[in-house]
């Protein structure tokens, strides 16, 4: 399950779904929205997908850690709109036969999201906002 | 030829639009169709971030050419995760 | 949150729990019970713990990986009784501000579950049952 | 004077009882306890696993000396988590 959506995330959907009796370990991320960043106070995170790109990235990458790891299965969901402080931006979730597989794959999938799939955050902080990875020198002032 | 044009993010607020169809010479690179580009949308130079170029959902290189109705983005630095 | 329980493991609640405004990233480990080991068809884990020493030892365990990695909050439940096919023997969730201390502070986790806390299981397999760290040799003879 | 010993998992089935007291002389130590132990219940013996020692729900060394109303347990090797 490799999605992007304007909805909540369920986590324990994701872990269902994961879930397999040749599995001895579910390894689970959750990337949350902390209430700041370099010093501003975030009020909320605005994240904009290139949805069909994004999906077929996040399977691709879900390939790369099959044959890479022992893995049996894996899920990504990605939220798009604004996420609130402490909501889920990206649920992954991991299933292997043996720990060390799972906790690898899962930390590998958190990490290519962010090199490689085309979503972008803007951040909503006070005072202004920015999008993320853009910045020339000082956020841009708020509109 | 015709090539549609999709806008995200920065890029999309700088062009003041989410999606164009463009116009250009059979042959053209996407990084000749992002020269014009930035002729027609003043905001978007100079652009201070690295683009990569995506054409129908599959990151492709710079001298890549276009063909008829090819769906282009240029990917801002992504920062999805958290 | 540091307990051991013959309740299913609420895996949504102990997120809720880890879940804070200064923390980006939450890992969850969760254990479940495996169809295989070592050739043998399992049926069930049965867990068993020394309760009140085991508690004390996981929240030992979280001081120390407080220490070690700047975590927010951590919380750990152990199942004791029998633990079927993928069901859950064990959940971890931290959280942090960032992902790398979250993955860290999890992974060392388990691994010390697996070292000190007074918990033991026995396999229930096909054909017998052992003790699993106690094996002789063969595993004993079903009873 | 007494202590108390419980008994868990592959000691518990093999003393037959998860919980007992113990009559033992003053300033015995929890080695000498499992020794005492051990002739007690004759299938405890022999042990073909590495024991801890915990005393009043903490991990202490073989030479720790016994107080009245301790409560030890001797840890076979553990295997929480899955």
């Amino acid at each position: 399950m490799f999605r992007v959506t304007r909805e909540a995330i369920d986590l324990q959907g994701l872990v269902d779904f994961v879930t397999d009796p040749e599995a001895g370990a579910i390894v689970t991320f959750i990337g949350t929205t902390r209430n700041n960043n370099e010093g501003r106070k975030v009020i909320a995170l605005d994240y904009e997908a290139y949805p069909e790109m994004a999906e077929k990235e996040l399977a691709r990458l879900g390939e790369e850690a099959k044959k890479r790891w022992d893995i049996r299965r894996m899920a990504i969901v990605h939220r798009i709109g604004p996420v609130r402080i402490t909501e889920s931006s990206v649920i992954i979730a991991v299933s292997a036969a043996h720990r060390a597989d799972a906790f690898e794959a899962c930390r590998f999938a958190i990490e290519e999201i962010k090199k490689s799939v085309p979503i972008w955050k803007k951040e909503l902080f006070e005072g202004g906002e920015v999008w993320i990875g853009t910045q020339s020198g000082q956020p841009l002032p708020g509109r | 030829m015709k090539v549609k044009v999709k806008f995200f993010a920065i890029l999309r607020e700088r062009a003041g639009t989410g999606e164009i169809t463009k116009e250009i010479r059979k042959g053209s690179t996407v990084a000749e169709l992002w020269e014009a580009l930035q002729r027609d949308y003043s905001k978007l130079a100079p652009v201070d971030m690295r683009l990569l170029y995506a054409v129908n959902q599959v990151y492709v290189k710079a001298d890549y050419v276009l063909k008829e109705r090819d769906e282009v983005v240029f990917v801002p630095p992504v920062s999805g995760g958290s």
